[in-house]
């Protein structure tokens, strides 16, 4: 599954930067993230409780960076396993000024398997975007407030999201 | 013999049962003390098993036993291949993974639980370390230089390599005005019977006995497997087939979870069972079809075909099932289909992938073959610019080359091709059919109309070509009461040979067919029989039977010439009596005579008492049913979508025995084959997943997608056996697909498109109209 | 959690886990295995069996959603069928006109999604009495069957309707339901 | 294929209901006529800790006129919606599209309520629910509210429904004269959801030559139902023609990003909203126009 598209931040590339690869605060972004602690240099172990109304599910894997060029790009791994399946995905973030607000390039390919991916084909590819969507939506909200992240549900129609 | 039932629409002595769902499938059996098994099965396609940590698991209320790959190493043998290809890599499936998983899956432990909702929940507490590897998905990758070897010890993902050729080639692609080139493409399907897999095994340790209920077409083969991977006497394994809901050859296969679940209750001392879930079906359960071919044809301007050339890719998956290897070899023997081609070669490749294993499914080889050879016929008459009906005409041996001699090896033993193809255009109007679509056609209407004129390999078969025994057994036994018991190794699944069987036990004795009882599936009631599959159960398993009778009836006319003092070749079987043709008042009662046999005080002199025959029946040579299929289609050039319009269908199965049966054994293989061509494709992504899933993603035809079937019939009788039966099984699941490719083509012909490949789904059907019409326009 | 409800006219009395499936109650619980189970997602029909008298799939209902119902399977069917002793599988009753049509027309081959599809074959001829050919193909779209072909699934279902009408006034079992 | 475990509970009352969700919040699932929930459930993609059966809640299954509006209860199963002779002369787009919802024995089951507070992208509902303009009101502890349709479906099975709120009612305005209305469906073979379905519903000006109003309703195609607001006003207003009817179809799918998955690419769905808002309007035109 492949996951490409933009997302516009409010504010310049650093404090972008900042957040996305400071744990403590990327740790809001993520939805349902419920652990993220260090383990090793630019790797995380997390926890992560993922769901859409009644379908949900808790996986355990890391969070790595890779081939970081600060501000400007860098590579985001994830891998993660529990019970419904599990998903192994890289993608490269590009970060670029724009009128004093930050558009992200993201580029990245995700491997579902197990049961999600033998029954969940007919909502993988929206799920995975609603992820995005709300990924970039909180870290919105975090660059707003610098508070928690709690955003209003909103239509999906706004961000530019594109899977294949 | 008169034939008052032989020949009739007899309802079926199943059905009482089945219609108030008073019969008992494997999972409808309960034993005293039953638990219930549950196999943990891998996400991965590929991967190597780190570890196996089962100790959560076996704390778990209700739990009894959990068991990984390491923990019964050893003492399961790996699952049966009866295939052998020269040269052939071994691929062997272990029964549960040790340190490697190789398909989306593959077991990898087992546990048994007090109930079936307990072994579920226990699955989830298994904690598996898994270390992916790359996965090999597509067979040509697979195969191309570089790819990994999926099994161990072996230099590339080439299982095997296959090859036939008869007749001079070379002189026939030389003497070609034309070389047509094609590659056609069979995908991959789940076969879907409607009753997944299941088994119950119960152990008694005193008497050493151990009983497995399967859902199995062989129940003998069955054993005899179980007893070798377990290393058990094979005397001491009673295998019992129960009303088995569908196999489609699926359940003509030995699966782990049949000698795992025996283990296990001999393991237990408890009676252990297992039902597959329809998710397991999908992944687990043998697959079918999956063949790439590519053809090349030499054909004169007339039309005539002088050559055949087809490279196969075989995708196997990751292990052989038991006949694996074998399914894409019988589309080899049959590629020259129902024409006198001179000559043919075929290469297969046969190809490891991390996918189940594909196997005999509905048709096995030979759909693949019919395709093929159909899909040349329409792409000559294309390149040709003649008529479809006109190229296969030509390319007919006629009814006096019976038997004909096929350039791959076999003799097809009697056939008028003209005949039903002369009658599937009268039924379905032909010419008219022509008229309105030339008219539809103006008004940007796109209809099609396919023909498949087949010929099909069947009544399997003669010893020496197939993998573990052709022959097949029947016992009749005349019981004291006069009650008939037929014991056949035909162990059906929707067949209907309880009727069957009865008919012909019925005739042969002049009886009434409720006085016969057709006896199947249990290894300790039936001799040793092979079972129901390749369209066999009437050709090789009713001339068993009908032999088996015919001993019986000779038996009975010489004890009722005895009493009546008359000559037993001159004995008649009629209405429940036994007289002599000239005086019919020297008669004696059905009941008597068998009476007589059993108390045994007057039999003739060194007559031996009972009345009981055996037969192994071994067929000189397969059957050839064959036939013409026609289909019509109408394409919505902006949906894709394919309406089935009519469908005509003219099969020769040779004699009948019950017409009503053959119908629908027709019908429910058309309506297969409709599925493979509209709907059906069993899709691995990129990393190996199954994403089609469950029947929520996979299609099946429903009621709603058919339009009527038009059926009629040819005769042509067989000589191979006695009762001059070819079987018709498979035939509608042969015929149908080129039937619906055909109709689909000719359908998008004003788009300049020739062939499609299969499914036909709306939206590559849309594709192909939307790219063709801007090149068209 | 205690449940009750009426099974091919006997009432039923049980306790059972919350999550129990009623095609597993009516199997492990009550014996009664005519009804059968083709899939996990609510798409082959086989586990059909009448809720007040209407069609539904028993895999997509936990025992506890039917407490209070009356349910007929396969069993229960067949006229005299209700008479029998223990969990209502009497058997060899006199046949349903729907289940004599599958007798007759050949309407089954492995007999499996037989019981979910006269079911609801049932369920049609309850709400409309000469179905059309496209009316009965609609109607049983929810059964998937892999011998047949339907077609002499249609024939029974039409030879059923034939009979049915020809029999005044309708009679069902169990149709203590909503009449439509 | 077994569900996890969960606590059950079967309040008797409305109110009892909505205590129980407004305690659980997010650990509880409602269960109406299942449909929806239990094959989740029994793939283990959904394990609610407690599962609130409302199913067993009188007085919520009724289609009757209040006010002169339309209003049903959320529990009324699509089999009684199907076969409502109310709704077949106030307001055929229901009926008509209940019965394009997977199978008997499902529409015997399933009910509107689940249907619409499950919005799953491919259910035939939404598109009729936003054509009509319909109401849905949803209550908790302290009262109920009014949610307009076009408002409801947020995303992929997520709608503007809170925690603690139990959807009760939907309302629709009884057909107009010189309305009508129809949806058109491309469904999925093997699951019977909609590929794309579009619900056209159409007002036609004196004599039947012009479009006052359209409202077309778009489910299947993008991960919520919306309203094809650019189609709207490409027929708003306009004299009736194919053309017209033609080119406002080509913006079916305009500003959405269309769902792609094994059953059909993004492209495939855009196109076939073009076909079938076509076809639905069309129809919907000739329904107007007093033909069947």
């Amino acid at each position: 599954m492949k996951l490409a598209g933009t997302a516009s931040l409010p504010a310049p590339p650093a404090e972008v930067w900042s957040l996305l690869t400071d744990p403590s605060r990327l740790s809001r972004l993520l939805p349902g993230c419920e652990r993220l602690e260090p383990d090793g240099p630019e790797r995380y172990k997390a926890t992560v409780k993922f769901g859409i109304a009644a379908i949900s599910g808790k996986y355990a894997g890391t969070l790595e960076f890779a081939h970081k060029k600060p501000p400007n790009s860098l590579i985001l791994k994830i891998d993660g396993k529990g019970l419904p399946g599990f998903v192994k995905g890289e993608g490269r973030l590009e970060l670029r000024a724009k009128a004093g607000d930050t558009e992200i390039a993201y580029n990245g390919e995700a491997q579902v398997g197990g049961l999600i991916a033998s029954v969940g084909q007919r909502m993988l590819d929206a799920a995975a975007r609603k992820i995005v969507h709300q990924f970039f939506e909180a870290a919105k909200a975090e660059l707003a407030s610098g508070k928690g992240a709690a955003s209003e549900p909103s239509s999906l129609g706004q961000s530019h999201a594109r899977g294949k | 013999m008169t034939t008052r039932f032989i020949g009739k629409p007899l309802k079926r002595k199943e059905d009482p049962r089945l219609i108030q769902g008073l019969s008992h499938y494997v999972d409808d059996l309960n034993l005293a003390g039953m638990h219930y098994a549950a196999f943990l099965r891998s996400p991965y396609a590929h991967a190597n098993i780190r570890s196996v940590d089962l100790s959560k698991a076996r704390r778990a209320s209700g739990v009894v036993l959990a068991l990984s790959g390491t923990d019964i190493d050893g003492a399961i043998q790996p699952v049966p291949c009866a295939a052998q290809i020269p040269d052939m890599k071994s691929g062997a499936r272990p029964v549960l993974a040790r340190d490697r998983v190789r398909f989306v899956g593959e077991s990898v432990a087992v546990l048994v639980a007090s109930d079936r909702y307990a072994a579920r929940d226990a699955l989830d507490l298994i904690e598996v370390d898994y270390e992916p590897l790359t996965p090999i998905v597509n067979p040509e990758k697979a195969i191309a230089k570089g790819a990994a070897p999926l099994h161990a010890g072996q230099k590339d993902n080439v299982a095997f390599k296959w090859e036939l050729e008869g007749g001079d080639l070379k002189a026939a692609f030389q003497a070609a005005d034309k070389v047509i080139k094609q590659r056609i493409v069979n995908q991959r399907l789940i076969p879907v019977p409607i009753e997944t897999r299941g088994v119950l095994a119960d152990y008694q340790p005193g008497e050493g006995q151990l009983t497995v209920w399967s859902s199995t077409q062989i129940p003998h083969l069955l054993r005899t497997q179980i007893a070798s991977m377990l290393n058990f006497p094979e005397t001491l394994v009673h295998v019992v087939a129960p009303e088995v809901g569908g196999g489609f050859g699926t359940k003509l296969n030995v699966y782990p979870e049949e000698a795992i679940v025996a283990y296990l209750a001999i393991q237990l001392g408890k009676p252990v069972k297992w039902s597959e879930s329809r998710r397991e079906n999908f992944q687990a359960t043998i697959h079918g079809r999956d063949q790439i071919d590519d053809l090349e044809v030499a054909i004169k301007r007339d039309g005539t075909i002088l050559g055949l050339r087809c490279r196969v890719i075989a995708d196997l998956g990751a292990y052989y099932q038991l006949l694996t290897p074998l399914i894409p070899t019988l589309t080899g023997l049959m590629m020259t289909g129902c024409y006198k081609i001179p000559a043919a070669r075929m290469e297969i490749t046969g190809v490891f992938t991390n996918k189940m294993a594909t196997d005999a499914y509905r048709g096995a080889g030979r759909p693949e073959a019919t395709y093929l050879i159909e899909r040349v016929m329409d792409l000559v008459a294309a390149e040709l610019k003649k008529d479809p009906v006109e190229v296969r005409r030509k390319n007919f041996p006629q009814p006096k080359d019976f038997p004909y001699a096929t350039p791959t090896g076999l003799i097809y033993d009697s056939g008028d091709y003209q005949k039903a193809l002369d009658m599937a255009l009268k039924v379905a109007d032909y010419k008219k059919l022509r008229q309105e679509q030339a008219k539809l056609r103006k008004e940007e209407r796109y209809m099609g109309i396919g023909i498949s004129t087949y010929v099909e390999i069947c009544g399997m078969g003669p010893s020496s070509a197939m993998p573990a025994g052709g022959w097949e057994s029947a016992t009749v036994r005349v019981e004291p009461t006069g009650r008939v018991s037929v014991m056949t190794g035909s162990s059906p699944h929707g067949q209907g040979q309880e009727t069957t069987f009865a008919q012909m036990g019925a005739d042969v004795l002049g009886i009434d067919p409720s006085q016969v009882q057709v006896v199947h599936g249990d290894t300790s009631v039936v001799p040793y029989g092979i079972g129901t599959f390749g369209s066999r159960a009437t050709a090789v398993g009713g001339t068993a039977v009908y032999k088996s009778l015919q001993k019986v009836k000779e038996k009975l006319a010489r004890i009722a010439a005895h009493i009546v003092g008359s000559d037993p070749e001159r004995m008649v079987f009629a209405n429940g009596k036994i007289f002599a043709k000239q005086s019919p008042k020297k008669s004696v009662a059905f009941g008597q005579a068998v009476s007589a046999a059993y108390v045994a005080k007057t039999l003739p002199a060194e007559m031996e008492p009972g009345l009981e025959a055996t037969t192994f029946f071994e067929p000189t040579n397969f059957t050839y049913p064959f036939g013409t299929h026609i289909c019509v289609v109408e394409i919505d050039a902006e949906t894709g979508d394919v309406k089935l319009v009519r469908y005509v269908a003219v099969d020769d199965c040779g004699n009948v025995i019950n017409p009503l049966l053959v119908e629908g054994q027709v019908q429910g293989g058309i309506v297969q084959s409709v599925g493979q061509a509209l709907f059906e494709e069993a899709v691995y992504d990129e990393q190996g997943q199954l994403i089609t899933g469950e029947l929520m993603d996979y299609a099946l035809p429903r009621a709603s997608d058919m339009c009527w079937i038009e059926a009629a019939r040819t005769v042509t009788p067989t000589p191979v056996n006695p009762l001059g039966v070819k079987g018709v099984g498979e035939a509608g699941t042969i015929a149908a697909t080129p039937a619906l490719a055909g109709a689909v083509a000719d359908a998008l012909a004003p788009f300049g498109v020739h062939h499609v490949d299969m499914p036909f789904k709306r939206e590559k059907i849309w594709q192909v109209v939307s790219k063709n019409r801007r090149r068209v326009q | 959690m205690e449940i009750q409800l009426r099974v091919n006219g006997k009432p039923q009395q049980s306790s059972v886990e919350p999550r129990l499936l009623l095609v597993h109650y009516l199997r492990d619980v009550l014996g009664l295995t005519g009804t059968h189970i083709g899939c996990e997602t609510s798409i082959c029909g086989a586990c059909t069996v009448l809720l007040d008298g209407q069609a539904v799939k028993s895999c997509t209902l936990l025992a506890v959603q039917a407490t209070g119902g009356e349910i007929t399977t396969i069993e229960g069917l067949a006229s005299n069928a209700q008479k029998g002793s223990g969990n209502g599988a009497a058997g060899n009753g006199a046949l349903h006109a729907v289940q004599e049509g599958f007798w007759e027309k050949h309407g089954l081959q492995c007999g499996y999604c037989t019981p979910g599809m006269i079911l609801a074959a049932v369920d049609l001829l309850q709400r409309k009495k000469n179905p059309n050919e496209r009316e009965i193909r609609t109607a049983l779209s929810g059964n998937l069957c892999r011998c047949t072909g339907y077609q002499h699934i249609v024939e029974a279902v039409q030879y059923a309707a034939k009979k049915m009408s020809a029999r005044k006034p309708l009679k069902m079992a169990a149709s203590s339901g909503r009449t439509p | 294929m077994i569900p996890a475990s969960f606590e059950y509970q079967a309040p008797k009352t409305l109110d009892e209901a909505l205590r129980l969700v407004e305690r659980h919040g997010d650990e509880a699932k409602l269960l109406a006529g299942g449909h929806s929930l239990l094959p989740l459930m029994k793939l283990r993609l959904a394990t609610p800790r407690y599962v609130i059966d409302i199913g067993h809640l009188r007085g919520m299954s009724y289609i009757r006129e209040e006010n002169g509006q339309i209003a049903i209860g959320a529990l009324t199963t699509h089999t009684e919606i199907e076969q409502s002779a109310l709704l077949a002369s106030k307001c055929p787009l229901l009926p008509e599209t209940a019965a394009q919802i997977g199978d008997v024995q499902v529409r015997n089951r399933g009910t509107i309520g689940g249907s619409l507070a499950h919005a799953d992208p491919g259910a035939d509902y939404p598109a009729a629910i936003l054509a009509l303009d319909a109401e849905i009101i949803a209550a908790n502890t302290s009262g109920t509210r009014t949610i307009p349709a076009r408002d409801f479906f947020v995303d992929m099975l997520t709608t503007q429904l809170h925690p603690g709120e139990i959807l009760t009612q939907i309302r629709i305005a009884p057909r107009r004269a010189q309305s009508g209305a129809a949806y058109e469906k491309l469904h999925q073979p093997a699951s019977g959801f909609a590929i794309v379905g579009v619900a056209a519903n159409v007002l036609l000006g004196e004599g039947g030559k012009t479009i006052e109003q359209a409202a077309i309703g778009i489910t299947g195609l993008s991960a919520r139902a919306f309203r094809a607001e650019a189609v709207e006003r490409a027929l708003s207003g306009k004299h009736i023609s194919e053309k017209v009817i033609e080119d406002a179809s080509r913006n079916g799918a305009e500003g959405v990003e269309p769902l792609s998955d094994l059953h059909a690419s993004g492209e495939y769905r855009r196109e076939m909203a073009r076909v079938f808002t076509r076809r639905a309007v069309a129809r919907a035109i000739v329904a107007a126009r007093g033909g069947a």
